[in-house]
């Protein structure tokens, strides 16, 4: 690889702290692509990283429209960050539709970099420009730097025996190395992927690393840049990292629970954004026995979950919102038959089909309520991507010990958004032990004789000799399982249902603050939100607030101290993006006059936006 | 996979009858529907603990209750999903389904359907009484036009479904028809579906006494039947009438009833061919009186790779060319990197 | 009708106020009927009923088996009453396994009469009796009155040209003479409704007639009872009556509505118990235009409503909790589209199958929240089977002045449980007004520009000139409805949604407190629990309780008064059918610590339970 | 229900075009129908506002969005429901669904079947690109065996459903088939349908050009198409091949492809009939290629009372048998009494 060096100028190094870059351009112009490899690179060489992608509703929309408009934000830190950055300290605008949709969000004086060759007077039609924002005063509370990409990167690869409009395609790399120079990042990680992935066909190995020096060259060589940035590694625990996002993260924890449990996953889902890469990616893990299926519907895909869970499989589903809402009725089968399954939501914006590429936390009433008749389940949200991993694990955990189904709320953020993550150590791992009778259990067998501890009923499996017996929708008598329309055994399963599922508690961790146990203001958050929260309490505590933060991942049942945890506080603020959900739910359970935050942009927060409201109640 | 057959006791009927009072309204059809599968199952080799059957809702959806095997009464419409799940995670066991034609037609369609083409190696048992028991008669799917019930006073609107076609054009590999009270036929049936690989589909003409008492009499009446059912079989042409007099002829365009001797010869008739291509089975399933007779028998039966076969296939070509992986394996991948 | 006169005995007449009676026996009994007729007459004679059918969840279970008992409760009352009655004063047991599953409930020393004839040794085994009930001290703590009432039919009825079956089936109407006859009522009337039912059959006509008078005789020349029993009329307002089950008023109400918007009604619903007999009835009404779809499912009759909706009609879909659970996805596009709709669920025990037959105030929660992401509706209970005609009116009312789905929540108590009902003066029913736009409404169309005071876009109908659009259930651009995936208008269309549900309050009458507007004490109810708590908050008072009882009868939005009226009591009682779904949603937005009082048992409260517990909160 | 061709202006493609950017990725098959429609319909002599669009979820669901119609993008799976609240609400609007093959037989397939068999007066488009285009790229129910999609990366193992079989087998009145980019013969087709009373299903094999590009090249390929095509019309033989020298004949058993002249005369063929019993339609159909051409046309077109034609056939007549009710007569009914 020593063809990859390229001479280092002689220009100053600028030490900062952390940058935020975001790349965009037309859905054609593999901004994904370049923000990915410009945080590989970071994560890499021992940046922390956090990520967004902001992909476009349609699957491609004219070139140069607005709605074709893709972007990729990346914040990449020596310190410890937990979000991709409220605002881009580096936007680079492709195109002017790409201009159009993001400059409003580049901070004030924040650095622009602009491929003029994309401002064609057609382009500047398609972005609704008027006049030429390069020209009008648009532009002119930033530092911008107006580079000819498209034809600089042509120039560069006029050797290259390619089509035009497939030399064109390398344009992002040209703007990748330029990026690469500016904030002192090695090439070669991105050589490696490029010789990976397009191995065979050498010309466009050799486009896309001539581009990618070009504009690395290019930044070198010209005077557009009077310095160039180096953020330092962080100082982060020593280990093994991978980049993961949370979708790959729940795929990955729902194959190590499978090996965990020694038992065949099952996977039966019907493609919606944001879960459908769940069944893609678990659809590669053949070779381990996973059978995925894509079913008809969202109901089938429950059903069959439903059954195979009762054929004594590891079963899980994924969906959005309203996937979710169509399988409430199989869902409430499962807890009527008390059969172990996971149920993953990647929530989006809603009510109905809303804005199904955007994020939003909207559906955790639906999973706490969303069935007929009083019908607990048990609920987990991860607070981050590579926290889906133990979150998926645990609620595996969770369903197989109460005989229950598992919601995770995971959200369109979450899955798509990528950060670092350490791996944990194998051994570290828990089983997950399962035991399937194999003996009658009362010289028959009583398919709802419960157990103590924990109230779960039996497993019995089909194909197991004399275990033989029926489950279905009914009401159940307890013990025997037979259809009961008796009173009390109605209150009593009902009340049994209802502390089964309070009773995972046993294995839930107690809830942590971050901060003091007392102070004048508590924020509590859950799901996707965690790094939002987390860095703004760390900012309002450093400017000597006394806040604390406690972010819930067991939402059902709650961990068995938050009533504890609340209690230390004079008040309880509780951001969320929705209308105040789990504010309703701690508001009814715990009595507290909790005030909510709430924001439905399909966006993350922002977190300045909590640190002001963190002032205005401290 | 392994073999269902495996080392079995001889099992009886009365292995097969669980403890649960059995509650269809007297004299309903389930009952003769009930008595056939329990004699039937215990004659297939098959370890009793293997059997799975599967319901949606509706009185014939009470069936699983009945049967002292493994079962699993789901919701209405939805018991071909579960099944399939129980399927695809062991395809080892015997999966039976129950359903009506409610259950299995109106709410139901779009399941059936996909289980159907997907091939699932699962028996469904349709229990077609034309009409919905459990909710107290309201029409159905398959109630015929004008048919008036507590829904329609006037008399329904929609025309019906034929069960037969709608499995045969889902691409159903193996599809039947029979009458609860035809003991005979339906044990047969039955058993042909019991030995099918694949999905099999089986209507089964069954008496609702309480809500659509009657309904098939007018073909399957002891007075009538000879001249208005025909029972089709693989490899014979298709003869019926109290003196076996009649036959059904393809004319080039369209089925016709003739008499053999009186214009038409045996040679002349159409031979039935379980493994024709669809339009056969198709024409014949869609026969009704008066303009035919109605036929019972095996419509369709071919083979053809079930899902969980090609899914094992897929399981076995993937494990062959990578080997499993482990916990480490599978999160250490090559993208990794070491923070020291 | 001079021959149905009979001769009145000379026996001791004795007033009281009110008589429980319960009729139980075979599901081939005919109880339901015979229970019906008694309640008619007593109705008819002018004494308040209140009625509680209980039918067996089998179609025809075995003869004399268990499941197969079917009974009719009924309390007749020369005073104003609101329930069944807690516990039967009289118990008519037509057969041992009526006996076995109603025994129970028969108030100690009450009056137990027994169909002899039945307890053969076949019938007492089906039953489950191992010796005879009759003799074992099984029944010594009542009034045991022993009839062989099966042969005393046959006797009177030998002449009668019937098979012995048939005359068999008559002996309800022995029964219900021997009944008449007791608590001194008629037999007009029911000789009245057997001729015009079986007119064209006299053989039937005269068997059930000769029965009926046999029955009465039979009490009048036995020496069984000492005296018989009078229950005057009640002393109710004047005007003109009729009986009326919840289920049947919801028809009329829909009927109503559609009479008074001078609109189309399409009724679309998937059969499901107990609401089925909604779609049985109004598809009696062809002649009114009434167009009832049997759908191929509820998700089909909510797509229908939808389309129907947006069409121009009223339209309206029914059905339980499991149905309600699969329309979830459909009503979330009706909101978002603002299409205005009702959705009745007639509640059931659950969750799943649950208990098909029973009742239960399960779905609250479910109706708030069973949908995707922040997706408000209105929401609305009728109190008594009477109130749901008022109710249905005021959901259409609701729906069309909001533009958005209304739930209207009854139960199977008060679908299927009888009370008589004053008819209101027609005049006074307000005409409801919609009017669908037949002009551009800013130069072109804007389907989402909302009227200023109630927030509802307005409802231009296809077939209208000029006014042609597009809805769908992706996020709207305010004012255009044209598909948005703007941050901000999210929030405001959000925004707008909920607080469109809320303006609903212009309209929902003030909450009502029957009691003083402080005390110790506030019950609130809401639904078919209405009668058991109002009895009990008056026995409560009578014992000087300061107890006041405010039955919720809008429960999304809340009447503006609720806060208010909450304030004036130090505790809070909820009684609820479930496990204390409205007591969340008070403690939640008031932050009062409300406690409840729980209860799924499929049957509703009894009054004594209630009373107790309010006694232990004053 | 008064007629909807009364007094029309003189409409044109413009009128059918609304202000919304189209958005379909450029080469989209979807384009060329759309434009087709906007052509189609200003013929029909239906006034603007009668028109109704509706669809589901998927790319060819955006379809509503640029006509300038009313119009409703529903949720997937459920048009046809949706449609068919509207027509019995309205039956004298103009009901157009426009559907994808994942949202009318996947998650569809029920609600499309059963307002087929209902024969509501609704005419659905069915874009048939065999892939879920707008969830980006996983196989369909129409996709073949084997096909390689990001879900099935191995290749995915279930039967595809035949979308004409599936609308013949649910009894459809008409059932047609046409391409995206047969710009003739998808005119002619929309024409028809739409002069269709009754439920009207065409089946338009439409290109995804990003997910499933040439999916329909194998046949309807420019130097293929003669050999692999067949163009059905009633009344007519049904001839194909780069001469015109092939044709289809029944051999009494099934199809088979001849050679007039070589064995086989013009008078041997399958002489086309749209009114035929089901069979001859539903083995049209099933038609493909190697082994047959690939037919295109109207299979059936038979005329029966519509759903909405039936329902206001009973209001009439109950009108005519009683007095619509008052508020008073509804309320104050024979069971009343009065307490003074
Ligand atoms: C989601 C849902 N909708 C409706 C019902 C009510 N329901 C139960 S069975 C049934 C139809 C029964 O008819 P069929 O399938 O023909 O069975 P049969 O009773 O005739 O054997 C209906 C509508 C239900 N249980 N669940
Ligand atoms: C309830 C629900 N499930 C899943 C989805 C995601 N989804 C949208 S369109 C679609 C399939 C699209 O395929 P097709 O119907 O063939 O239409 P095309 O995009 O190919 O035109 C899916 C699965 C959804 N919107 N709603
Ligand atoms: S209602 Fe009909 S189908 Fe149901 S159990 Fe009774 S007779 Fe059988
Ligand atoms: S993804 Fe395919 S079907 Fe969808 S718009 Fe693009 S080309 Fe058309
Ligand atoms: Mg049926
Ligand atoms: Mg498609």
């Amino acid at each position: 690889m020593s063809d990859t060096k390229v001479k280092r100028p002689d220009r100053t190094v600028e030490e900062i702290e952390s940058v935020v870059i975001r790349f965009a351009g037309d859905s054609g112009d593999g901004m994904q692509l370049t923000g990915t490899q410009f945080s590989n690179t970071a994560a890499f060489v021992g940046n922390d990283i956090s990520t967004l992608p902001d992909f476009p509703a349609e699957i491609r929309a004219p070139a140069g429209s607005l709605p074709g408009v893709s972007a990729f934000q990346l914040n990449f830190s020596s310190v410890d960050i937990l979000t991709p950055g409220d605002e881009p300290d580096v936007l680079v605008a492709m195109n002017p539709a790409a201009l159009k949709t993001n400059l409003s969000d580049l901070k004030r004086n924040g650095r622009l970099i602009i491929n003029t060759d994309a401002f064609t007077p057609m382009n500047l039609r398609k972005a609704g420009y008027e006049t030429n924002p390069l020209e009008d005063g648009t532009i002119k509370d930033y530092q911008v730097i107006e580079i000819p990409i498209t034809s600089s990167n042509a120039q560069a690869l006029k050797e290259v025996d390619l089509p035009k409009k497939a030399i064109d395609r390398s344009k992002n790399f040209w703007a990748l190395g330029l990026l690469f120079w500016l904030y002192d990042r090695p090439l070669e990680p991105t050589i490696k992927w490029v010789t990976d992935k397009f191995g065979k066909n050498e010309v466009l190995v050799e486009a896309n690393v001539t581009a990618l020096k070009a504009g690395f060259a290019y930044a070198d060589a010209s005077e557009l840049f009077t310095a160039h940035y180096r953020v330092e590694r962080a100082v982060i625990e020593p280990g093994t990292y991978r980049k993961i996002t949370g979708n790959e993260a729940i795929v990955l924890g729902a194959v190590a629970a499978s090996i965990l449990a020694k038992k065949q996953l099952v996977y039966a889902s019907y493609p919606i954004t944001p879960a459908s890469d769940i069944l893609h990616m678990l659809s590669h893990y053949r070779h381990m026995d996973i059978r995925t299926v894509q079913a008809e519907d969202e109901i089938a895909a429950m059903g069959a979950v439903l059954g195979a869970s009762f054929a004594g499989a590891l079963a899980m589903t994924g969906t959005s919102g309203p996937g979710l809402a169509l399988k409430a009725e199989a869902m409430s089968l499962a807890l009527m038959t008390e059969l172990p399954c996971v149920v993953v939501d990647i929530q989006r914006a809603g009510p109905s089909t809303g804005m199904p590429t955007k994020t939003e936390q909207g559906d955790l009433l639906q999973a706490m309520f969303g069935r007929n008749s009083d019908s607990p389940v048990a609920i987990v949200a991860p607070a981050t991507p590579s926290d889906c991993f133990e979150m998926t694990i645990d609620a595996f955990r969770l369903a197989v010990r109460g005989m229950v189904p598992t919601i995770l709320l995971s959200d369109g953020y979450l899955g798509n958004g990528a950060e670092p993550w350490k791996l944990p150590n194998v051994e570290d791992l828990e089983p997950i032990v399962i035991k399937h009778p194999t003996e009658p259990n009362n010289g028959g067998y009583l398919p709802y004789l419960r157990d103590k501890e924990t109230l779960a009923r039996p497993w019995a499996i089909p194909g197991t000799p004399d275990l033989e017996h029926r489950i279905g929708g009914l009401e159940k008598a307890d013990k025997t399982g037979n259809v009961s329309y008796d009173p009390e055994n109605h209150q009593r399963m009902t009340d049994l249902r209802h502390e089964k599922v309070q009773r995972l508690q046993q294995i839930i961790p107690l809830q942590e603050v971050e901060g003091e146990e007392t102070g004048d203001l508590l924020v509590i958050g859950w799901g996707g939100t965690y790094g939002a929260i987390r860095t703004a309490v760390r900012r309002a505590r450093r400017d000597g607030r006394k806040v604390s933060h406690a972010h819930l991942r067991y939402l059902n049942p709650f961990p068995a101290n938050v009533k504890e945890v609340l209690s230390g506080f004079k008040r309880v603020l509780i951001p969320e993006l929705n209308n105040g959900q789990l504010l309703m739910l701690i508001r009814a359970e715990f009595l507290v006059d909790a005030v909510g935050y709430n924001k439905v942009y399909g966006q993350p927060f922002k977190v300045s936006e909590l640190v002001a409201k963190i002032d205005e109640l401290c | 996979m392994s073999d269902l057959k495996s080392a079995t006791p001889v099992l009886t009927k009365k292995d097969f009858t669980s403890d649960q009072e059995v509650r269809w309204c007297p004299g309903c059809g389930d009952y003769a529907i009930l008595a056939q599968v329990q004699k039937v199952v215990p004659t297939l080799g098959i370890p009793k603990e293997k059997f799975v059957f599967v319901s949606g809702i509706g009185c014939s959806s009470r069936f699983p209750y009945y049967m002292n095997t493994y079962g699993f009464h789901t919701i209405h419409g939805r018991a071909p999903t579960v099944a399939t799940g129980i399927k695809v995670a062991n395809p080892d066991l015997s999966v039976w389904l129950v359903t009506g034609d409610g259950d299995a037609l109106s709410i139901g369609g779009n399941h059936l359907i996909h289980a159907l083409r997907r091939n699932i190696d699962i028996k469904i048992l349709l229990f077609n009484n034309r009409i919905y028991g459990l909710t107290k008669g309201q029409y159905s799917p398959t109630s015929e036009q004008g048919k008036r019930t507590k829904s329609t006073p006037m008399g329904s609107v929609d025309y019906p479904l034929h069960p037969v076609s709608t499995a045969l054009a889902a691409e159903a590999t193996f599809v039947a028809r029979t009458i609860d009270t035809d003991t005979k036929h339906l044990t047969a049936t039955l058993e042909r579906a019991a030995a099918h690989k694949g999905s099999a589909f089986v209507e089964i003409f069954q008496n609702c006494n309480i809500f659509n008492d009657k309904a098939f009499e007018y073909f399957k009446g002891k007075d009538v039947k000879a001249d208005r059912m025909v029972e089709i079989e693989h490899g014979r042409p298709l003869r019926f009438g109290s003196e076996n007099e009649k036959g059904i002829r393809w004319n080039g365009k369209s089925l016709e009833v003739v008499t053999v001797g009186d214009g038409a010869e045996e040679s002349d008739l159409l031979v039935h061919d379980e493994q024709a291509s669809l339009h056969a089975p198709f024409l014949l399933g869609r026969m009704d009186y008066p303009a035919f007779p109605i036929a019972i028998g095996v419509f369709r039966a071919i083979e053809r790779a079930t899902y969980e076969n090609l899914v094992d296939q897929q399981v076995e070509t993937a494990k062959a060319s990578r080997e499993p992986d482990t916990l480490r394996s599978l999160l250490y991948s090559a993208d990794s990197w070491e923070v020291e």
